[in-house]
């Protein structure tokens, strides 16, 4: 995990290690600076550890165990002791979070209705099941689907909100805490308490929207599920921007005004890319959020994949009446959720480091 | 054509008033500079003029125009502020070329003019790093190519020069009166350092909680303050002063006396309480005074501390022996110190008894009540002074 | 030195003049630009509250008449006649037409005063209130722990970041069926651990207290990298010098966590715990793909069960689903009153 | 209607079992083949919106369509548990009116009475669907294992046994063969146990919901009776099979021969043990005949029979309860009222009642033809297993015992699984929970009649 | 005890070397400033000091402790940032009690101790303002009460005093050596101001390019500069430096000679490049510096632009008659220009022909080459001297 963080400072040197042991534990500890929050002026931190290696060295008496060693340093040394905690904490983490995925592989790789007591290792070996996928159903379809509707959603959420956040976050003016609360208000409601009204309106037709959806209705169209899933998911996205743009110092958005931009150009130039984490925060739980919304996809189109379908119609078109296809079920869940996951966090970094133009190196 | 004009500016906080009724007007191409205690309302005042703050009261022109109401962006102004503000995510070259780059410069101009700013301030090679991988010195100079690359009609710049060295404030200094003089741009700046204020201004703006004091040529501040505070502020070491009261033929302080007719002070009669002002530099030692045209009689003093500054020596005299007194209390406050400055090779030690001499043509009288100014220089006096030391504790 | 060019910086060789006061761009740009504070925002209100106002407000307002009128389960008109609040007193006295309670409470005279008509894990109120209060509660201190590791450097945090994110991207079918399979005791071994631990019973799935527990643990799965996500924005945008001020100033780690990092990152924190209440206040797909509404009723499965349970009563559906909006309103104001009194808050 | 559907297109809902027979690769018989053989004019093409699986979900999406007016589809499939609320809710086309009378009569006639009876307008008794195929809960049991410990299960098939000779079969065959399970079954708090499991043991027990069968179909004013001893005694044999003798609500004379995990157990869950040889007996819907009755599964041994039964037809209180039983599924076609190609879609609803396209369909998918007597007709090769259980179906059919579907169905079914359920777990006595019940259906009742007058 | 000593600190960033082998002492209770130009090092060096940054090589002891690895907060030190670096979340009063808050002591000590701090720096009455209601001078003050309240063994102040104004700056300059001398802490500060750097500390440390230059009481610096840096580093205005050759019998510019012995020079010989420097006060008007014992011989000059400064004048004089030339540059480094100051009194103009005399007392000689000073003053000289204006273009 840490084993080349080496990249920048080459000139560190520390004369008496050659013990490979106590080397890895160099290299493990180089990662950060304890408890505490790192990641201030890069530089410092890959100095840290270093610094620690120092000392610890210093003290260390050959003829001990590493781990005793370890054991005796991290005691006169805390920062070891937060070290250990913070592996601990991340093992931990990663386990939990990542164990019930490893259990959903071991599903989809079991053959169908061999699903018993999988507890580590799959009943049989049966990784067809990703391909077996495709062709009951075209779930590349639901999944292209999803992910034009969760793009589009997000799109307009991030830019409706941003002009929101903005007049919430930065400017002064009457009836600013019953607006935010009326923004709110939205999410009270269980998506259910829309529908009724929702699906009468969606299942009108529009003269004006004929040449675009064909019978003049938005159902089976994206904008059936763009439309409420961006109200729906608005309010979140307001209020978290609203936070980061209210702390943006002042004196970064006069600077930007003065030097020229209009106060929406101040905006979109300082203070979208200053609270690039909190933007690409938001763009990032609401993509996720209508990719797997449940309440609306399921109802907002027919089921078609080519009346734009979501990938929970895909999902749940492989559970039958008395039958459940769980590997299928599994493997198209680990189909539709890990490169989205990796999708949305590769894009976050490219985000965060594209509106930062790298002030945020991570 | 861009003159920058004040009308009756007021600026209110919810519990401050931070600029209070301020007028003023700035000629087109001149170069004002704003000084006053910290807190004064500079950076306040300023921003009225950019357009960052509406004032709470008044009108701001600029050029023919009221401004007022425009947006910052369309006032032609440039600003370098005070807490520096460069935009942490972008690197120098984006930072200076930020204004640019929202107009309709092409590229090669743009790096042209980025690159002949950034020369100017002494940033060359430096145009790829980032913000948190400069010195304090370093942004600060980043933040004046900002300014200076646009060429805009109005340069506002809030302590432009505060944590840059000495050297390099001296040549900040003439590159900004070059542009100054070849640009004919209004500049409105802010310093604390005097040397900046004194040799850089076309007049001077003193402002003092809120309130404009005195606008005036530097050394018409330096000679001829409009009032008490002017004087006290303009001036390193501070000028001295010394209550005292008019009486039939002179001034009497605590401490000495001067002779004047009160005739010849507009504005006060016998009886009032009147201020002296002198500077440190117009003490002499009296023996080696002799070059002078009039001077006072002869002060009694003991020398306290010096403090060598290298091309002068700050020399403390107490008038009264007294008890308990440390250097620590503000020389020019306390009525029984008296500052001189004196060449690093005067012959004066610690501790020392001499008589000292003030310079008759750059005595300064207020009104102690008002501290309005009430005469500068007593030297137009023909008869022959003779000052006496009062042995008043 | 520096200036040693022949031709004078920042003049020589430019076409362009200097700035004029011109009102540049465009003039509806412009015309904002002049609009004065309160006018701006309100501007920049519009598209929000017109997006609001067209898929929230219309129909809320159009469900709210609707929980007015009587329920009709025949005919081809959903709705009966105007019966004003009747549908909310049924509500709250426990008279609904819905298989599980709202609350079904009464007030006796020995004490504890109340009687219970059925068990509390039984009344949708009291399940979504535990559910709630636990599940946000440990998906903060366990997003607030993945956030902190998240914001350290080490080599492969992006993957990491992947691995804790990835249950927030597993939709909740899916969720509900990992979950469900992993306490199927034909299936997964949950149950089985579980009960090792002597904490379930045989079948959890189907006994309220235990589904309540798995849901609890499914939810917080799942969404304690929702907090995290958030939380570790609001630790990035913390400008780091401070931490240096505070270190010099003699703050251990805990000490900075507690009078610097928490205050910054509290706006944050609490709008990600505000949205994580209402979220968890209205939690349905998760209990309806595990252990089922009846096990774990929710106000929520009540709102879905009633409106799409196949007897039309939409009305009692409506009528329950602003009760819900009442209760999330009456918890909601709670943090509202919180953030009254953060710095850097929202009011 | 645009998205490309040719004027000819007549849409209809189905999930992806239905899609995959309703067109094949070339030259492989196909449903669409089997109804243009059926007179369909061969310009018209059936085309299928899928729709998932499960009834639930299908039903809220039914609802969402219809209720927004929308069409295509313009036929539904529809599950013969929760026609009539739409029915009720004029949310179908009356048949009866619409199709040709000789359709009618050949429907009214051939068709299972039962499985008509879920697709009439309650007070009409107009047809408003046409069953497409029916469903019926079978028990499928180890043949094998049971004879071995010396049951004579020879005519089981025909007269199925009592429960209490089935539960010691069981229970016997279980401990000899050191089974994990003996019996099987499906009682999750979910629709499938008010209709189907406990309808099932209810129905042997001589018990009925609203009293006899002639009570099904209409809310409002009828005789409630699940706190009947009938009911409570079914219930009380459930507790002993999952809780043996210790729980002092069980039935005497019963053994314990069902895992307690039935109280989270729906089909599928259900049918895994039973599939991999954990269990003696199974209670489940004829596609289990399929798994469990293939070669490389128990092939011959498989032995199917409707439920075992406690009280005799002729002791029962009530009318049409009692003997032995098979709860009745499956699903009808309705029209939309709101299609706009009313006549091509009735066009193909007249060739679904061809004889050919219902066999057809129970040769390609084993969907049972809603004319039982066909099951003897169809070819034994192509329809597998359970061609040799065809008896049974035959039973099944004549014992079917409906849902009592009403528009207030939906909402008494969670009433009564929600009790049953808690009475099974062991969480509510048997008559607590059924009284509980009884006042929560009287209640439900009785909106029915303020509203309805009756 | 609260020593602090660098040993052979290096700090290197990607493509920096920020400070470059520094070593020095501070002893227990010194004050020492960090003087040099912008970017040089003087913020790196502070925060190795603190602990913010460890070095890339070398050794950090605080009392007699090695601290290079210690957390910052063990250090027994507090530090005024140049870049202020308020809490943004907390008021004036819970900026400044921070650090005691974050120790064990009770609520009424710790309103007592920000209280006084807040005299000390004139904050009273904004304890509960937040640090966006401030002004940037009264930022600054923040920042030192919040440094100053705690009272710990070594301060580090990094530009405390750079947005104050003058007056408010000479009383905190007390108010610090006040406290400096009371509570015999040791003191580490960096300052662009000359004055301050002169009158507070006990010796300055003057750094350039990351190198440490000379670390040396102040007037040690101003008048024995250890090389041409320093020279020219310390004092405002800079010195004068002129590039000469060593001839026979004296120094050769090109403007100018002036008569010396060779061999009285150590280290060079006839032949060797040899920079003469001499500060703008010991440049004087031949017919005015009759009582200096030894001047050079007169120089022909030719006065260009004159800076009122009030109390005192910068003189701009041409050695050589030339086209182009501007005041823009650095007159310190043109060696056909000679910067004079005078006082306010002289009689001077701009454009007027004069003869100066060089102080020969107060002569500075640099080996050109290396920078290395040769020599200070050159009055032990008895001969009379004879200098000839050279015409040399
Ligand atoms: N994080 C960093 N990455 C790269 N270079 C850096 C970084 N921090 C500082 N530097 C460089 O190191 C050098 C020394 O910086 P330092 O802040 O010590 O200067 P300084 O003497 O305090 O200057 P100033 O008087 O302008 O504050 C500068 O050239 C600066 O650009
Ligand atoms: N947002 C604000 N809310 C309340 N008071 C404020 C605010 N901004 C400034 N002030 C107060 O207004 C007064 C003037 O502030 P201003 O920034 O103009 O001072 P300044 O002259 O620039 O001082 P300095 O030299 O310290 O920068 C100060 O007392 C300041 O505390
Ligand atoms: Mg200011
Ligand atoms: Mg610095």
């Amino acid at each position: 995990m840490s084993d080349d963080h080496e990249t920048t400072e080459s000139t560190e040197s520390d004369g008496n290690s050659d013990d490979p042991l106590a080397e890895r534990w160099r290299q493990a500890r180089r990662i950060t600076d304890g408890g505490q929050p790192a990641e201030r002026g890069r530089e410092r931190d890959q100095d840290a550890p270093h610094a620690f290696l120092l000392e610890d060295e210093d003290d260390a008496e050959l003829d001990r165990g590493p781990f005793q060693q370890w054991v005796a340093t991290s005691i006169s040394n805390p920062k070891r002791a937060y070290r250990a905690m913070f592996y601990t904490a991340t093992i931990f983490f990663l386990l939990t979070t990542l164990f019930p995925f490893y259990w959903l592989l071991m599903v989809a790789l079991t053959p169908e209705g061999q699903q018993q007591d999988i507890i580590l290792t799959p009943n049989g070996f049966n990784p067809g099941a990703f391909i077996e996928v495709f062709q009951t159903l075209p779930f590349h379809w639901y999944m292209f689907n999803s992910f034009v509707i969760a793009t589009a959603s997000t799109v307009v959420v991030l830019v409706v909100a941003s002009l929101a956040g903005y007049a919430f976050g930065r400017l002064e003016f009457p009836g600013k805490t019953p607006l935010m609360l009326l923004v709110l208000i939205i999410s009270f409601f269980p998506p259910a308490a829309f529908f009724i009204p929702l699906n009468d309106l969606f299942n009108t037709q529009f003269f004006a929207l004929e040449p675009i959806t064909g019978d003049g209705t938005l159902y089976n169209t994206p904008g059936a599920m763009v439309l409420p899933l961006s109200a729906i998911f608005m309010p979140l996205a307001i209020f978290i921007l609203t936070t980061f743009y209210a702390q943006i110092p002042d004196g970064l958005e006069d600077a930007a005004r003065v030097e020229g931009t209009t106060r929406l150009g101040a905006l979109f130039r300082v203070i979208i890319p200053l609270s690039a984490p909190g933007v690409a925060t938001a763009g990032v739980l609401t993509f996720i959020a209508v990719y797997n919304e449940f309440f609306f996809s399921f109802l907002m189109t027919d089921g078609q994949p080519e009346n734009w379908a979501p990938i929970l119609e895909g999902i749940l078109g492989y559970q039958g009446q008395y039958e459940v296809m769980y590997h299928l079920m599994a493997a198209s869940s680990i189909i539709g959720v890990i490169p989205v996951a990796i999708l949305v966090i590769v894009a976050q970094e490219k985000i965060v480091s594209g509106l930062t133009a790298g002030a945020l190196k991570e | 054509m861009a003159r920058v004009r004040l009308e009756h500016i007021t600026k209110r906080y919810e519990d401050v008033t931070a600029v209070d009724d301020v007028s003023l007007e700035v000629a087109d191409g001149e170069f004002v500079t704003f000084v006053g205690p910290s807190g004064c309302g500079k950076s306040t005042t300023m921003e009225t003029v950019a357009g960052l703050t509406r004032p709470s009261e008044g009108n701001v022109y600029i050029g023919d125009d009221e401004v007022t109401n425009l947006a910052p962006k369309d006032r032609g102004v440039a600003m370098v502020f005070q807490n520096i503000a460069l935009f942490p995510h972008m690197d120098v070259f984006e930072n200076i070329s930020f204004g640019l780059r929202l107009r309709t410069y092409d590229d090669e101009e743009i790096r042209r003019r980025v690159e002949q700013a950034a020369d100017v301030v002494q940033l060359e090679g430096m145009l790829d790093r980032m913000p948190d991988e400069l010195s304090g010195g370093q942004r600060q100079r980043v933040a004046i190519a900002r300014a200076i690359v646009r060429n805009p009609d109005v340069f506002l710049m809030d302590e432009p020069l505060a944590n840059l060295d000495a050297k390099l404030r001296v040549h900040m200094r003439t590159e900004l009166q070059r542009l100054h003089r070849e640009l004919g741009t209004t500049i409105i700046y802010v310093t604390h350092d005097q040397a900046e204020a004194m040799t850089m201004s076309d007049r001077i703006a003193v402002l003092n909680e809120g309130r404009l004091q005195q606008i005036a040529p530097p050394l018409t501040c330096y000679n001829e303050p409009a009032n008490r505070f002017v004087a006290g502020f303009i001036g390193s070491p501070s000028m001295n002063f010394a209550d005292g009261e008019l009486v039939a033929d002179g001034l009497e302080t605590d401490n000495f006396r001067v002779d004047l007719d009160p005739g010849e002070v507009p504005g006060v009669t016998v009886g009032d309480a009147v201020t002296l002002g002198v500077r440190p530099e117009d003490v002499h030692i009296a023996s080696a005074a002799g070059d002078l045209p009039a001077v006072t009689a002869p002060i009694e003093a003991r020398t306290d501390v010096l403090e060598p500054m290298g091309d002068e020596v700050f020399v403390y005299l107490l008038l009264a022996e007294e008890a308990g007194r440390s250097m620590a209390e503000d020389p020019a406050t306390a009525s029984d110190q008296l500052l001189m400055s004196v060449t690093p090779d005067t012959e004066v030690h610690e501790e020392q008894d001499l008589e000292v001499v003030l310079d008759r043509s750059k005595l300064h009288l207020f009104d102690s009540a008002s501290g309005e100014a009430l005469r500068h220089g007593l030297v137009e006096r023909s008869e022959p002074e003779s000052g006496e030391t009062s042995k008043a504790g | 030195m520096a200036a040693d060019t022949d031709e004078s910086p920042l003049t020589g060789g430019t076409d362009h003049p200097a700035e004029s006061r011109e009102r540049t761009g465009n003039p509806v740009v412009n015309r904002m630009e002049n609009l004065s504070e309160a006018a701006y925002a309100y501007l920049l209100l519009i598209p929000a509250f017109a997006l609001l106002a067209l898929i929230a407000f219309y129909p809320l307002i159009r469900t709210f008449v609707m929980s007015l009128r009587a329920d009709e389960t025949r005919g081809a008109d959903p709705l009966g006649g105007f019966v004003g609040i009747e549908n909310y007193v049924d509500i709250l006295t426990g008279n609904a037409r819905l298989a599980r309670q709202f609350v079904d409470v009464s007030l006796s005279t020995s004490f504890p005063f109340v009687e219970l008509g059925v068990p509390l894990l039984q009344q949708a109120l009291f399940v979504t209130l535990g559910f709630a209060v636990i599940s946000v509660i440990f998906e903060t201190v366990i997003g607030f722990g993945q956030a902190y590791v998240l914001d350290q450097d080490f080599r492969g945090r992006r993957w990491v970041r992947v691995a804790i994110i990835l249950p927030w991207a597993v939709p909740i079918v899916i969720q509900g069926m990992i979950f469900f399979l992993l306490f199927q005791p034909e299936v997964g071994f949950g149950t089985d651990v579980m009960q090792w631990l002597g904490v379930f019973g045989a079948d959890p799935l189907a006994d309220s207290r235990d589904a309540f527990v798995i849901i609890l643990i499914a939810d917080i799965w799942k969404s304690a990298a929702f907090m995290a996500l958030l939380i570790l924005a609001g630790l990035q945008s913390v400008d780091r010098s401070l931490y240096d001020v505070a270190r010099v100033a003699g703050a251990s780690p805990w000490q900075r966590f507690k009078m610097i990092t928490l205050p910054l990152v509290m706006p944050a924190l609490l709008v990600a715990m505000l949205f994580r209440t209402m979220d968890a206040m209205r939690v349905y797909g998760l209990i309806e793909s595990t252990a089922g509404c009846t096990t774990v009723p929710s106000l929520t499965c009540l709102v879905v069960e009633a409106m799409f349970g196949g007897t039309r009563i939409f009305a009692t559906a409506a009528a329950v689903a602003f009760a819900t909006a009442l209760v999330i309103g009456l918890i909601i104001s709670v943090y509202v009153f919180f953030f009254r009194d953060t710095e850097g808050g929202l009011y | 209607l645009g998205r490309g559907r040719s004027p000819n297109t007549v849409v209809m809902t189905g999930a992806t079992d239905f899609e995959e027979i309703l067109h094949t690769e070339d030259g492989e018989p196909s449903v669409q083949e089997a109804l243009w053989d059926a007179g369909l004019d061969e310009d018209v093409r059936v085309e299928l919106q899928t729709v998932v699986s499960d009834s639930v979900q299908r039903m809220q999406e039914a609802q969402s369509t219809l209720q927004a007016g929308r069409s295509p589809p313009d036929i539904h499939m529809m599950d013969s548990g929760w026609t009539i609320p739409f029915i009720l809710r004029e949310q179908t086309t009356d048949l009866s009116e619409a199709l040709p009378d000789d359709v009618v009569s050949r429907i009214e006639d051939d068709y299972l009475e039962d499985a008509l009876e879920t697709a009439r307008h309650p007070e009409t008794g107009n047809l408003h669907g046409v069953p497409l195929f029916p469903d019926f809960g079978l028990m499928l049991y180890r043949q094998d294992l049971i004879e071995d410990v010396g049951y004579d299960t020879g005519d089981w098939a025909t007269e199925p046994p009592s429960w209490e000779e089935f539960a010691n079969a069981v229970a016997d065959a279980r401990s000899e063969q050191g089974l994990q399970y003996g019996y099987t079954t499906q009682a999750a708090a979910y629709e499938g146990l008010a209709c189907c499991t406990f309808n099932e043991v209810m129905t042997t027990w001589g018990g009925g919901y609203f009293g006899g069968a002639e009570n099904l179909f209409t809310a409002g004013d009828r005789p409630i009776t699940v706190d009947d001893e009938s009911v409570l005694d079914a219930i009380r044999m459930m507790r002993a099979f999952v809780h043996g003798d210790d729980d002092e609500h069980a039935l005497d004379g019963y053994p314990q021969i069902s895992p307690s995990a039935i109280v989270q157990w729906s089909e599928q869950e259900s049918l895994g043990p039973f599939a991999d040889g954990d269990a003696v007996a199974h209670r489940n819907w004829p596609f289990a005949i399929d798994e469990a009755g293939s070669d490389d599964a128990f092939g011959e041994d498989l032995g199917v029979m409707t439920q075992p039964y406690a009280v005799s037809e002729d002791e029962a209180e009530f009318e049409g309860v009692g003997g032995t039983a098979a709860a009745l599924g499956g699903w009808h076609l309705t029209l939309s009222p709101y299609t706009e190609r009313a006549d091509l879609a009735l066009e193909v609803l007249e060739a679904f009642t061809h004889e050919d396209v219902m066999l057809t369909i129970f040769e390609l998918q084993g969907f049972l033809p809603p004319n039982i007597d066909l099951v003897e007709e169809a070819d034994p090769d192509e329809i597998g297993p359970i061609a040799r259980y065809t008896d049974q179906i035959q039973l099944a059919g004549e014992n079917a015992i409906s849902r009592p579907v009403t528009d207030v169905w939906p909402e008494q079914s969670a009433l009564i699984f929600q009790e049953v359920h808690a009475a099974y777990r062991g969480a509510k006595a048997p008559e607590a929970a059924m009284t509980d019940l009884a006042d929560r259906l009287e209640g439900s009742e009785q909106e029915v009649a303020e509203q309805h007058g009756g």
